[in-house]
């Protein structure tokens, strides 16, 4: 037995460190969305779920039941191989990005040198699950979601992959745990030498891009209650909901993680205490990093009301791209003369 | 280590398919992506051979072709779509006025 | 002022330009003040350089300012660059100096012209073109001028281009220089190929050491010198390319003034007397000079006794004075040449001028036979006229006394046929006496011959047209004194500020000289004669001697028929091969047919392959397959 | 191991190539063909073009794929219907008419050495980007303005009142 752990120590550690980290996801990923359920209660002043366990801490579990449990339908005349495919498109790009986040200087599964490229390559695949269940359903409102999602996420991709040129020329890789490693130390012996200091306008415009590229308020035009009842999903239930609902949040947290990584030091923070606090620190400081982050997003939610589709289109092709665009100018000139 | 004949023989019947999609299909965006197929192929012959001689200009290439690509697909769907809009059809054999 | 050389030229030029870009919108004072202005310009310059290169050393001499490299192609290089000595110097006097008057008097005489800024833009152009010809220091240089000049005298012979007769006059002064011009460029060609190179200096050096040719032998200094002389015949309009200048008289009358008596046409003078170091190498160029420039002066002369238009009278002395020149460079009396050019050109200004003022007075009439009494309506134009008729007839003391004579002695005692040219020099004198006094007798004095309906009211011309007249008349009568002869106390003072050295003609005696002086002063008398007793003592003489000498007196009038032999042994037969054979036959078979023949093949190529064309996407696609395989086919060769 | 990984891929790639040809709908066409290209950027990290295969997913699959798929979407395309043209028997010609070319080409290619001495290389960004902005800084311009104008072809032909 523990020759086998001894000869295959690389692979059965990999294997660890992906149920730790996809287990840990999936388990964020549910509070997530209790998360986000308090927190508006806590904006629009009412008690939120609060009936499941205490304070509702157990409600993502009878949500993933009742998920489960639910009748399957599919809509008459609907393409019935994509309706089903759909779900599982949009779910796996939103996990599989995970797997070359680093968590903390260990904690990851993969880390390449085209591990951003990597991120954008996947995120830019999970349109497909929205273009996907929106034709599929064979409905209107699910159809004009998904045309609306596809153009939307289109345009906000170009600001959201501009936006951390600067960073990448500051750091000078590509790779998400080298991204991390060049913003430790601190300037001054105060300030942390996060990019967001130097970068301020790149993560700017990084926050607006990915609100609009996950399809959260104010840009969720996909999936405007008010005027498309659900967007891309209205015709799903049960479990295939689920996945778009959970791919979602994955997606939000995606963001967020890049973001931190990007632009807040990933899991870089004050370290103390003996040795096995040290080892789980960097992983707490991310995992609040990212919190924080996805609090914002949720705050966003409740307090901004949803602009028009054309003001959309029009803030991210004449605002937000130039603005990026006009950011790479100036890092690379300033990169370039010092 | 695989030998450079695999990836050339895979790049030529995925070529191959490509163009025979081309000459077989008759909706014109089937036709557009047998010829993103046929341009996926020759990536695959770069790539192979950039990797195999040791030499970077074949990924460079590669870099060009998918801006060709690109700019083929913008032009292209946009013709398609007025196209549809003023003969209510994709299928190329019905849009043969441009004869002698 | 020489380090400001370039300017003489420019400063007209950029006159040119303004009046010829923007003259529609400015008045007519404005034009007028530019146009005069630059030439008065240039003017002042020319006469600070002038007098500056007076007070060099023989040494600094000649000024040569090289301003840039104008053409450079293998060995050849040919220079932007201007060259003042002497020669040059006096030249640009002249030509500014009479330009200037000209300009004012053209002022007031194109006043009510439509197109009054056409004609001052073509005018300066023009004295740019000259400077630069005169002011040259390369023969490429001076043919650009030369070129410059021919343009501008196109534009200006045709400057009344609606009507046909102007049209086509100034087609034929372009086209019968162009003959010329080619000669000139053959010249300038054959001198690269000689000499390897086409400055002046260099070229003159070079010739230096050359041999001489033999009289009667056409080697290469003889070619070139013939050719040059080709040049010369066409742009001072010697026998055979004389024709030209009597058409020229249909431009505007300062523009005869001018360019067709003061300066253009003496381009040909002063390219001989320039090239007088080839030609002295020639003599047989030199013979050939001196024959055509006496035949030249005697046939214009002759044509000139008949004639009743008054510029056209003019227009055959022109021709005929610049025989004489000619004659006198022949006999290798280039200064003679050079000093008869300046006299000639003060006075033959003057007379175009006051023939202008006449022309002005009467309306627009120009038949001598349908003037007459003018002198008590235009006083100062006949004074004026008056002196520049005794100038150009040879009247002791007047300019053209001087140089006439200088050219006479010159060539009788030239080694080469030297008294028979002499006794043509005579007779011409004479005639150019008797056609001078005629021209005068029948324009001012006499009865009045035109009826006040044909003309309202003659009138003397405004100062600005008098102005230049008084100011050419005393430099008529005074210009021939900066030659006079050794046996008068002078010391022909022209001749030796031009140095330019013949072959050695000794100077015959005194007494040799006095004879020939009065031989000159007797026939210029005979001819004044004649003209007083045909003109004024018995005026029906004339009519008789025409109607018994009526076949002379028809030759005379139809000016030998020259232009109607041209016509039909050149003219012609080109017109009838143009007709018949290049256009009938080599442009609509040859031409149009292999147009349309290539079209037609194309069209029926095409009318099978366009079935390639089916308009499906498929097919063409189908045939970039085959391109394709067989490109791949022919590399797995 | 690596073998066994290029069979998969290249078996997925040729399967979805044919699916490709073979749907009736243009919509699974696409599909099958993003399914060709996540197989070949496969293909590309097999051969160490990992920055190829990045930019072939993003620039492929992420956009140009899903303007065919919105185009396809927003003319809501009915299947291809079965014309019985004058062109059709082609159809039959062409399969067996590709399968030889195919077999001609394999023979040729089969014969091809890769001069197996030469180390390969990775084409890192680092790579690539140093190339593509010193030796081909000219073409790398042009594609620019190449992608400017088609983007104005593009705006032009899809006007409304063309």
């Amino acid at each position: 037995m523990s020759e086998f752990f001894n000869s295959n120590r690389e692979i059965i550690l990999l294997f660890v460190k992906m149920i730790v980290i996809f287990g840990g996801v999936m388990t964020a990923l549910a509070y997530t969305t209790l998360a986000e359920r308090k927190i508006m209660a806590f904006v629009q002043m009412r008690p939120g779920p609060n009936r499941v366990g205490p304070f509702g801490l157990l409600q993502p579990l009878a949500d993933g039941a009742k998920f489960l449990l639910k009748e399957q339908t599919v809509p008459g005349n609907a393409n019935v191989f994509l309706y089903y495919l759909a779900p599982i498109v949009s779910m796996i790009p939103a996990l599989l990005s995970f797997s070359v986040i680093p968590f903390g200087p260990d904690l990851k599964i993969a880390d390449t040198n085209v591990s951003l490229l990597f991120i954008f390559a996947i995120t830019s695949l999970g349109v497909y699950g929205i273009v996907l269940g929106g034709w599929a359903s064979n409905s209107k409102y699910p159809l004009m979601g998904a045309m609306r999602a596809s153009a939307q996420m289109l345009s906000y991709e170009l600001s959201l992959t501009l936006s951390v040129v600067g960073v990448l020329l500051i750091s000078n890789t590509l790779s998400l745990n080298s991204i991390v490693l060049s913003q430790q130390g601190t300037w001054l012996g105060f300030i942390p030498r996060w990019n967001i200091f130097p970068q301020f306008i790149g993560f700017f415009v990084y926050v607006l891009s990915g609100i609009a590229e996950t399809n959260r308020l104010p840009f969720d035009l996909a999936e405007s209650e008010q005027e498309l009842v659900a967007g891309w999903h209205t015709e799903y239930s049960g479990m295939k909901f689920a996945m778009f609902f959970l791919a979602e949040y994955a997606n939000m947290v995606t963001v967020s993680a890049l973001a931190t990584i990007m632009f807040l030091g990933g899991w870089n923070g004050p370290m103390f205490g003996p040795w096995w606090l040290q080892m789980g620190l960097p992983t707490v400081w991310f995992v609040l990093k990212i919190s924080g982050f996805l609090f914002l997003y949720m705050l966003i939610r409740a307090t901004i009301p949803r602009i028009r589709y054309d003001q959309l289109m029009r803030f991210g092709w004449k605002v937000l791209l130039p603005i990026a665009v006009a950011n790479v100018v100036l890092t690379s000139f300033i990169v370039a003369i010092s | 280590m695989i030998p450079l004949n695999w990836y050339l023989i895979l790049a030529a019947a995925l070529f191959l398919l490509g163009m025979l999609g081309f000459f077989i299909k008759r909706n014109i965006i089937s036709l557009l992506l047998s010829v993103e197929i046929m341009l996926n192929a020759v990536n695959l012959t770069f790539v192979a051979f950039s990797s195999r001689n040791g030499q970077i200009s074949g990924q460079i290439f590669v870099f060009f072709v998918l801006v060709v690509a690109a700019a083929e697909a913008a032009v292209g769907l946009a013709l398609v779509i007025a196209m549809f809009r003023n003969r209510e059809t994709l299928n190329v054999d019905r849009s043969n006025l441009l004869k002698w | 002022m020489v380090n400001f050389l370039w300017l003489i030229p420019f400063v007209p030029l950029l006159g040119a330009v303004i009046n010829g870009f923007w003259g529609k919108r400015l008045s007519k004072g404005v034009i007028g003040a530019i146009a005069a202005g630059s030439v008065a310009i240039s003017f002042a310059i020319s006469l600070g350089a002038f007098l500056q290169m007076l007070g060099m050393s023989e040494q600094e001499l000649p000024v040569i300012r090289n301003y840039f490299t104008w053409i450079q192609a293998g060995s050849f290089e040919a220079n932007f660059g201007f060259m003042l000595d002497h020669l040059s110097g006096l030249m640009i006097l002249i030509v500014t100096g009479v330009g200037f008057l000209i300009h004012i008097y053209s002022t007031a005489y194109m006043h009510e012209e439509p197109g009054f800024y056409r004609f001052f833009a073509y005018l300066n152009l023009f004295m740019f073109s000259m400077l630069t010809l005169v002011l040259a220091n390369n023969y490429l240089l001076m043919f650009v001028g030369w070129e410059g000049v021919g343009l501008c005298s196109y534009l200006l012979i045709g400057f009344w281009f609606k009507k046909k007769s102007a049209a086509d006059a100034g087609k034929k002064a372009f086209i019968v220089n162009r003959i010329g011009d080619f000669g000139f460029l053959i010249a300038t060609m054959m001198m690269f190929w000689t000499f390897h190179s086409l400055d002046y200096t260099r070229v003159f050096a070079a010739a230096a050491k050359m041999p001489s040719d033999e009289l009667g032998v056409i080697g290469t200094l003889t070619a070139i010198c013939l050719l040059m002389f080709v040049g010369a015949t066409g742009k001072s309009a010697q026998i055979p390319l004389y024709v030209w200048l009597p058409d020229a008289m249909e431009g505007p009358t300062p523009v005869s003034a001018l360019i067709h008596a003061a300066t253009m046409v003496t381009a040909g003078v002063y390219m001989v007397a320039r090239s007088s170091a080839l030609f002295n190498r020639a003599p047989g160029a030199l013979l050939v000079v001196a024959v055509i420039g006496a035949a030249t002066a005697l046939i214009a002369a002759s044509i000139g006794l008949v004639q009743t238009d008054i510029k056209k009278v003019l227009a055959y002395s022109t021709v005929s004075q610049l025989g004489y020149m000619f004659l006198a460079c022949g006999a290798g009396a280039y200064a003679a040449g050079v000093f008869h050019l300046m006299t000639h050109a003060f006075f033959k200004a003057l007379l175009f001028l006051g023939a202008g003022s006449v022309i002005h007075g009467m309306g627009g009439i120009q038949d001598i036979t349908k003037m007459g009494g003018l002198r008590r309506e235009m006083p100062w134009t006949f004074r004026t006229f008056l002196i520049g008729t005794l100038a150009i007839a040879g009247v002791p003391g007047l300019a053209g006394f001087f140089s006439k004579d200088m050219i006479l002695a010159a060539v009788y005692s030239s080694p080469h046929f030297g008294k028979a040219l002499w006794a043509v020099g005579i007779v011409t004198a004479g005639m150019t006496s008797f056609y001078m006094f005629r021209l005068l007798i029948l324009t001012f004095f006499g009865n009045a011959r035109y009826t006040h309906e044909d003309v309202h009211h003659v009138h003397e011309s405004p100062s600005p047209m008098l102005l230049p007249l008084i100011l050419l008349a005393v430099l008529s009568a005074v210009a021939g004194y900066v030659g006079i002869p050794a046996i008068l106390g002078g010391h022909e003072r022209i001749a030796e500020f031009l140095s330019l050295g013949g072959p050695a003609a000794e100077h015959g005696s005194a007494a040799l000289e006095w004879i020939l002086m009065a031989a000159s002063v007797a026939s210029a008398g005979i001819g004044f004669a004649m003209a007083y007793v045909c003109y004024v003592t018995s005026p029906e003489l004339p009519r008789r001697i025409a109607s018994s000498a009526e076949a002379l007196y028809s030759i005379l009038t139809s000016k030998y028929y020259v232009d109607e032999i041209y016509e039909t042994i050149l003219v012609w037969p080109l017109v009838a091969t143009a007709r018949e054979f290049l256009w009938q036959f080599v442009d609509v078979s040859v031409i149009d047919g292999a147009v349309n023949g290539v079209g037609q093949t194309v069209r029926g190529l095409a009318g099978g392959l366009r079935h390639m064309q089916t308009g499906y996407v498929r097919t063409y696609a189908g045939w970039l397959l085959f391109g394709g395989i067989l490109m791949v086919a022919w590399f797995l060769r | 191991m690596i073998q066994i990984l290029f069979m998969f891929f290249a078996a997925v790639a040729l399967g979805a190539a044919i699916n490709v040809l073979t749907q009736k709908h243009v919509l699974y066409s696409s599909l099958s063909l993003i399914v060709l290209l996540t197989a070949v950027s496969a293909l590309f990290v097999l051969m160490q073009a990992e920055f190829l295969a990045v930019i072939n997913v993003i620039v492929y699959a992420g956009a140009i794929m899903v303007l065919f798929v919105f185009v396809i979407m927003l003319l809501n395309l009915p299947a291809d219907e079965e014309s019985n043209d004058r062109l059709r028997w082609l159809k039959f010609a062409g399969i067996p008419m590709g399968l030889f070319l195919l077999f001609m080409v394999a023979r040729t290619v089969w014969r091809v050495e890769g001069s197996a001495t030469t180390p390969e290389i990775a084409g890192t960004a680092q790579a690539i980007g140093a190339s593509l902005f010193t030796d081909y800084i000219l073409p790398f311009e042009l594609t620019s303005l190449l992608i400017l104008i088609a983007l104005m072809g593009a705006v032009v032909f899809a006007k409304k009142d063309l």
